[in-house]
């Protein structure tokens, strides 16, 4: 083959390419495209089922959560009695024993009481409080923060399931997020400097494992009020 | 007997008393005897695979022998049976090898090869003693009239540079018997020159030669015994004086070698080639050639000689289009071959046989067939599809054109002796069919018979129309062979001799002007 | 002489020979037999298939292989630019072709996608030939550079993380991708005709073109190709663009069987795509070999494969057996090409013998 | 030509030989169970192959164990490989929560029941169960104790799994979801150490050049936190705080004689023989028992108090 038409040939070849290039693809505009913001680790950790922690939060805080404490709430030195006595029988009969893992149950529970102290040395922050009735001794710890620990108020509610969540770390929002909202509904209306000495009332939720001591126990609050003569 | 023993003043130092040795398949000797006198040059020649290199390998402890006896003498002419299992044994009992292709390690400087597995150290061998191997290797290359530093690497060194230092490896053992394989063919008559007296030095120490050459007339010269090997068998053996060159080529190659330098003149027909000012600048200044021109007709064979480092080779590389920076004009049938590009000078009617067969030439992994049309694939190519049936054809042909002897197309080139394969690598050149063949030392190497074969093959092609450049550093091979001759020397063309008015010394006279050699004899 | 030559046709070799020769196709009915001995299921026909598809993806890459191979080289960086071409291919389905300059992405077709992808390979197989060719880097570190290069870029692609779910939007006419690796025609998979036909024409080419022959030619002799007229650096760059084309096509059916594309696809594979030339009988010094040889490599290393997971093999000894394998084969390879030069050397040394006889 | 012709033969001998001699197909229905965890060469994954075959031959079934080796294209021909052995149940440890979905959906459509331990994928329906390790959860419980320990504050350094990997992010993610609540609490470094013994070793070295002030080093697991306490020791200082993840018993050990603070033990065992166990009830009854498809197990904190409690991810 002469090389003028081989040059010619692989010229309109390009060209073709080209051409089909152009027909052979879709064009969308900056910001019309789904949004793809590249996270650090695999898609899998925001793709899923599009659960969203702080709206899922809003709907049921006041309409389920709230209501399941008020109605199956137990009062905690009752459940605190059931548990030294028999744990397993205690579980069974106050707490929702959970599926799979390492044996272990969440109970809600309720109580009156006078804050003794805030102690706040460490960042997640705790009252001290003295049940009633008042005998001037600390008997209960309830966690206020900044920091909170644990999954207690997400693990206390029966229609919370991890399957209808996604994956782990929705699952572990939704703790967060729960925690959070009571935050903001019972501990920030709070004047911590003043607190000490004040009468409250709370509900609040509690995990416990085999292994650990029945004393030890760090109530996650749901709902702190302050008893009505000592609001300013 | 007892005369052998003590002959002209030199004695038998060793003798190999019916070797045989046999390969799978086939035998390389039958039943030798070789003697090897003290202070003498005892010449082995004989075709290529005749079994010349078998019994040097067996003598020098690389290959054992099948059957038969290895005995060395001692001062008081006792023999002494010795067998040898490896180069180390022959080494120890002062057997020395100069191989015929090099040995050597490029990277490594010139006192590190010399003194390759037997360093000299210092500090129970924790430390190569770098000074004393340089001043060692200093003397025993001035011994061998050579002014090489030692820290150069070899590299660096010409050829025949290489060949000397490859030498000198072997002397620093100071071997009772020194067995050379083909030590000139690398080298320039300067350096041949400086070889012979080397010898001549080794003879005076009593050293025992073994001398294997294809070049006869350097054995009428320097040979003092001979032996003739052909086809695995012992042939002759006598006294070079007492036999003639001619009686020694018939032994050689058992048959009459009537027209060995077939030197006829060709009828010349109109210019094919034409060269203006070829010129290729010389790394750090001046020039490797320097404006060279000349011209080939239809029919004529051009020699061209020179010694080493004249040009021969970059010429003819450049006239390929090997080299970048080579400038002139070239005419072919009086086209412009602008392109320095190899495929496209191929294409246009020039075709090289190059110098190094083995490394430039051939394609040792393919077969017969594939390294003949390699350079032609396009002539049976339809779209891209090789036609194998036209190959075949063509190959065919040519194995019988070129008398190849060859059991089938099918079979490795690796398994043709020189010869074959240097026919292998023309007929490579001639498939392409060009107008103009240029030959590079086509016949380096390679035994009488096939050499005999090339120069016919030449004439014919001669004869056909051809245009050849034949290039050799084989003063009488030129002479003999072409019907015009120039000479180069260190990248210019120094004369022009048309056939009737060359002579040896002419030649050798116009190679050397610009050389300085007088002070080299 | 105590074997028989056929000067004749001057082909005669004795059977031992032949069957040396056909060393890998014996090794691979070997290895058939005795799992079809002790694997269960291992002869139904979902085996088969499943065992042909899993050979065929290292088919293709050990023709690439081959070709590079044959030529005197060497291509380390085929698993990476398999690897980058998945992860280009992903991010073309996904994310499309952003260009901020024009305010616009463009999605193109999976068909096109498949074809820049191939590109793509291509490119970076020249960018190999480049090195080598044209500024004299040695094989070895040139492809071995690109290894590093295509593998951090197939990661900075998307930072780590995997494309998934590849299965395209029918708004933006992207899909379809997952059939090349799992479609089939007439009952096989595409991927395995896909290596049907390429090994056609790899071994048409190597066999009956001149590109073939000159592969052959700069890999056993480079200075002799020179002076032959061979256009050395063209042929070489060649087969380095025909290993960058396999390992992109590698790299898209990989991630087209997954369905997605995670950056460390192929991580390795050049040293099982090398061990399957070895397999296959090709020298590592080039000029001699085979594309038959390679394609029977990879279905050796792919039965072996699927055939110690079925039997149920520990890991480490899968390893170690496949270890095993290679390094036989190359004792062998040894054997039969000491084996066959000497037979050889015998045969033109018999006829040399007779004619000198004759004359 | 002859040798053409053995060519032709042996490739004619090839298929119908092996059907000839082969074992046939298995017609009814199997007794195998395809375990498929992603690497022997760690013991954490080597306890969790070891629960899972020794309740499956417990429970009378056939194993074949296989790895994949983190490689989706590898556990894609393993997956083929079970289908071919006509399994009853694939028990498996994925390989990548994007990329395994499709590999697990073929075994799936070829009627085999997929059982996940461990890792999960983020498709439901394709499983029939999943076992899954509350890595999050773990890692808050080692977050917390880690800030706790450093007395919430300090300068520390994060050893995060190889990128690619789902449960480098997670556990990556639940520490921070800790520590990043006590502004005293200052990260100095974080780097990619690939899971690997000999990295983490490395860029502890080169970290500790940097900044050798630094109190905490917390490791997404504990191969990292082996190789950070290497180094960590060979810079002759002994003041720096080390946390791991997984609870093997090197690491167990290292705790005991005081070398690194703390870890996270994963319920891995648990996970593989609950797989196993409800693989068990689906092949028998047709169904796990289970209202979910994913079952959370969570992780236990391990202190040096504790360690000796613990052996081959068991408690004992």
């Amino acid at each position: 083959m002469a090389p003028r038409t081989t040059k010619m040939l692989s010229v309109l070849t390009t060209l073709a390419v080209c051409a089909s290039l152009f027909g052979a693809c879709t064009v969308v505009k900056i910001g019309e495209e789904e949004a793809d913001e590249g996270g650090r680790f695999s898609t899998w950790t925001k793709t899923g089922t599009g659960f969203d922690a702080v709206e899922y939060v809003e709907a049921v805080w006041d309409e389920q959560i709230i209501p399941a404490y008020e109605e199956m709430a137990v009062d905690y030195e009752t459940v605190m009695a059931a548990l030294r006595a028999d744990r397993t029988a205690a579980a069974e009969q106050y707490g929702r024993v959970l599926q799979g893992g390492e044996p272990a149950a969440v109970f809600k529970v309720r109580g009156a009481a006078v804050v003794v102290e805030f102690d706040d040395t460490s960042r997640n922050g705790v009252f001290r409080i003295d049940l009633e009735p008042a005998d001037g001794e600390a008997d209960a710890t309830l966690q206020v923060g900044p920091v909170l620990r644990g999954t207690a108020i997400r693990d206390s509610v029966d229609f919370i399931r991890f399957t209808d969540v996604g994956n782990q770390l929705q699952f572990a929002a939704l703790a967060s997020e729960l925690n959070a909202r009571m935050a903001r509904d019972s501990v920030e209306p709070l004047d911590l400097s003043t607190i000490a000495g004040k009468r409250i009332s709370f509900l609040g939720a509690f995990k416990l494992t085999e292994d650990e001591a029945i004393n030890d126990v760090v109530i996650t609050p749901v709902r702190i009020d302050l008893a009505a003569q000592d609001q300013d | 007997m007892p005369e052998d023993k003590q002959q002209n003043g030199s004695r038998l130092i060793m003798e190999a008393r019916g070797i045989t040795k046999v390969f799978p398949g086939t035998t390389a000797l039958q039943d030798v005897d070789f003697k090897i006198y003290s202070g003498k040059v005892n010449v082995l020649v004989g075709e290529n695979g005749a079994g010349k290199s078998t019994l040097m390998k067996i003598i020098a402890g690389i290959e054992q022998l099948t059957a038969g006896n290895l005995y060395l003498y001692d001062d008081d002419g006792e023999p002494e049976e010795v067998s040898f299992g490896s180069t180390r044994d022959a080494v120890k009992k002062g057997i020395g090898i100069v191989h015929q292709e090099l040995n050597l390690f490029g990277d490594l400087d010139v006192a590190e090869n010399i003194f390759m597995n037997k360093e000299l150290t210092k500090y129970r061998s924790a430390y190569i003693d770098h000074a004393g191997q340089a001043e060692k290797a200093t003397a025993v290359l001035a011994k061998l009239g050579q002014r090489i530093a030692p820290g150069t690497p070899v590299r660096d060194l010409r050829l025949g540079q290489q060949q000397i230092v490859e030498i000198a490896k072997t002397m620093i053992e100071e071997p009772k018997i020194l067995i050379m394989d083909e030590p000139t063919s690398a080298l320039s008559i300067q350096e041949v020159q400086i070889l012979f007296r080397v010898i001549d030095d080794l003879k005076r120490h009593g050293v025992a030669i073994v001398y294997i050459s294809h070049r006869l007339e350097e054995v009428k010269v320097i040979g003092d015994y001979i032996t003739i090997l052909r086809d695995a068998r012992l042939i002759h053996s006598s006294e070079v004086k007492d036999v003639e060159m001619a009686e020694i080529i018939e032994k050689m190659v058992g048959r009459d070698p009537k027209k060995f330098f077939s030197g006829q003149a060709h009828e010349t027909g109109e210019e094919l080639l034409r060269v203006q000012d070829m010129t290729l600048p010389r790394y750090g200044g001046g020039y490797t050639l320097d404006h060279v021109s000349f011209s080939v007709h239809k029919g004529e064979v051009l020699g061209i000689y020179g010694l080493m480092g004249a040009g021969r080779t970059e010429l003819l590389e450049s006239l390929m289009g090997g080299y970048e920076k080579a400038e002139g004009e070239i005419w072919l049938d009086d086209e412009r071959l602008d392109q320095k590009d190899t495929k496209d000078r191929i294409s246009r009617g020039l075709v090289l046989i190059p110098e190094e067969r083995q490394r430039e030439g051939l394609f040792l992994n393919l077969a017969v067939a594939e390294n003949l049309t390699m350079s032609s694939l396009s002539r049976y190519t339809k779209w891209i599809h090789i036609l194998k049936n036209l190959e075949l054809k063509h190959v065919l042909e040519m194995i019988k054109a070129m008398s190849i002897r060859v059991v089938a197309p099918s079979i490795s080139i690796s398994a043709l002796s020189g010869g074959n394969q240097q026919k292998v690598v023309i007929g490579k050149a001639l498939l392409t069919k060009p107008k103009v063949l240029l030959m590079d030392e086509p016949t380096r190497g390679i035994d009488v018979g096939a050499k005999s074969d090339v120069f016919q093959i030449v004439n014919s092609m001669a004869n056909e129309g051809f245009g050849i450049v034949l290039v050799s550093s084989e003063l009488e091979e030129v002479w003999s062979m072409s019907d015009r001759i120039i000479v180069l020397s260190k990248g210019k063309i120094t004369a022009e001799f048309n056939r009737s008015e060359a002579t040896e010394e002419k030649i050798r006279k116009a190679s050397e002007i610009g050389h300085g050699i007088a002070n080299l004899a | 002489m105590a074997t028989k030559t056929d000067s004749k046709m001057g082909t005669g070799v004795s059977l031992g020979m032949v069957l040396l020769k056909l060393r890998s196709l014996i090794a691979l009915l070997a290895v058939f037999l005795v799992f079809a001995f002790i694997a269960p299921n291992f002869l139904t026909i979902g085996n088969l298939v499943s065992m042909a598809k899993h050979s065929a993806i290292w088919a293709i890459l050990a023709m690439g292989m081959t070709y590079v191979i044959l030529g005197g080289g060497i291509d380390l960086s085929v698993g990476s630019i398999a690897g980058l071409a998945g992860m280009l291919a992903g991010g073309l389905i996904v994310q499309g072709l952003r260009l901020p300059m024009f305010g616009i992405v463009i999605y193109f077709h999976t068909p096109m996608i498949i074809l820049i992808i191939l590109l793509v390979g291509v490119l970076l197989g020249a960018f190999n030939g480049f090195l080598i060719t044209k500024l004299g880097v040695a094989p070895f570190i040139a492809t071995l550079g690109l290894l590093y290069m295509a593998r951090g870029f197939a990661m900075l692609r998307s930072g780590g993380m995997t494309f998934p779910n590849l299965v395209g939007d029918p708004a933006l006419g992207n899909t379809g991708f997952p059939i090349l690796g799992a479609g089939t025609f007439l009952g096989l998979p595409l991927v395995v005709w896909i290596a049907i036909v390429i090994a056609v024409v790899a071994a048409y080419v190597s066999r009956k073109t001149p590109m073939g022959r000159h592969v052959y030619a700069v890999g056993g002799n480079e200075d002799a190709a020179l002076l032959t007229g061979i256009r050395v650096n063209r042929v070489k760059m060649g087969t380095y663009m025909f290993a960058g084309f396999t390992a992109a096509l590698t790299g898209l059916v990989l991630a087209s069987q997954l369905v997605a594309s995670h950056p460390a696809t192929g991580e390795s594979y050049e040293l099982t795509a090398i061990a399957a030339v070895v397999l296959g009988g090709t020298s590592l010094s080039g000029g001699r070999g085979s594309v038959g040889g390679s394609i029977v490599g990879a279905l050796i290393l792919g039965v072996l494969n699927d055939g110690l997971v079925m039997v149920g093999v520990s890991s480490f000894w899968q390893t170690a057996i496949k270890g095993m394998v290679v390094v036989m084969a190359v004792i062998i390879d040894q054997y039969q090409l000491r084996k066959q030069n000497e037979a050889a050397l015998k045969q033109q040394t018999t006829a040399d013998a007779t004619e000198a006889a004759v004359s | 030509m002859s040798r053409k012709l053995i060519v032709l033969v042996l490739v004619a001998l090839l298929v119908p030989a092996g059907f000839l001699f082969g074992k046939g197909a298995d017609e009814e229905a199997s007794n195998l169970m395809v375990i498929i965890t992603p690497d022997k060469d760690n013991t954490f994954f080597t306890a969790e192959a070891d629960a899972a075959k020794a309740m499956a031959e417990s429970l009378g079934y056939e194993t074949l164990m296989a790895v994949h080796g983190d490689d989706p294209n590898e556990e894609s021909d393993i997956i083929d490989t079970a289908i071919s052995r006509n399994a009853a149940a694939i028990i498996i440890d994925i390989a990548n929560a994007d990329a395994s979905p499709n590999n697990l959906q073929r075994a799936t459509d070829a009627g085999v029941p997929v059982f996940c331990m461990d890792r999960e994928i983020n498709v439901a329906g394709i499983a029939k169960a999943q076992l899954i390790s509350d890595n999050f959860q773990g890692a808050t419980l080692g977050g917390e104790y880690f800030v706790e320990l450093m007395g919430e504050k300090g300068n520390w350094v994060e050893l995060v799994g190889k990128e690619s990997d789902t449960n480098a992010g997670v556990r990556s993610q639940g520490y921070h979801s800790i520590i990043d609540q006590y502004p005293d609490m200052v990260m100095v470094a974080r780097e990619t150490a690939n899971w690997s013994q000999t990295e983490a070793f490395s860029d502890i070295e080169s970290i500790l050049q940097a900044n050798p002030d630094i109190n905490g080093i917390i490791c997404g697991n504990d191969t990292m936190a082996l190789g950070a306490q290497a180094a960590i020791e060979a810079a002759g200082r002994d003041d720096i705080i080390v946390m791991g993840f997984d609870g093997n018993d090197n690491v167990l050990d290292s705790m005991l004689q005081g070398k690194i603070e703390g870890t996270v033990m994963q319920p891995n065992a648990l996970n593989a023989e609950m797989a196993v166990q409800l693989a068990d009830e689906y092949i028998r009854t047709g169904s796990t028992g289970k209202d979910q498809e994913k079952i959370l197990n969570g992780c236990f904190l391990i202190t040096p108090d504790v360690a000796d409690q613990w052996r081959g991810f068991k408690k004992l």
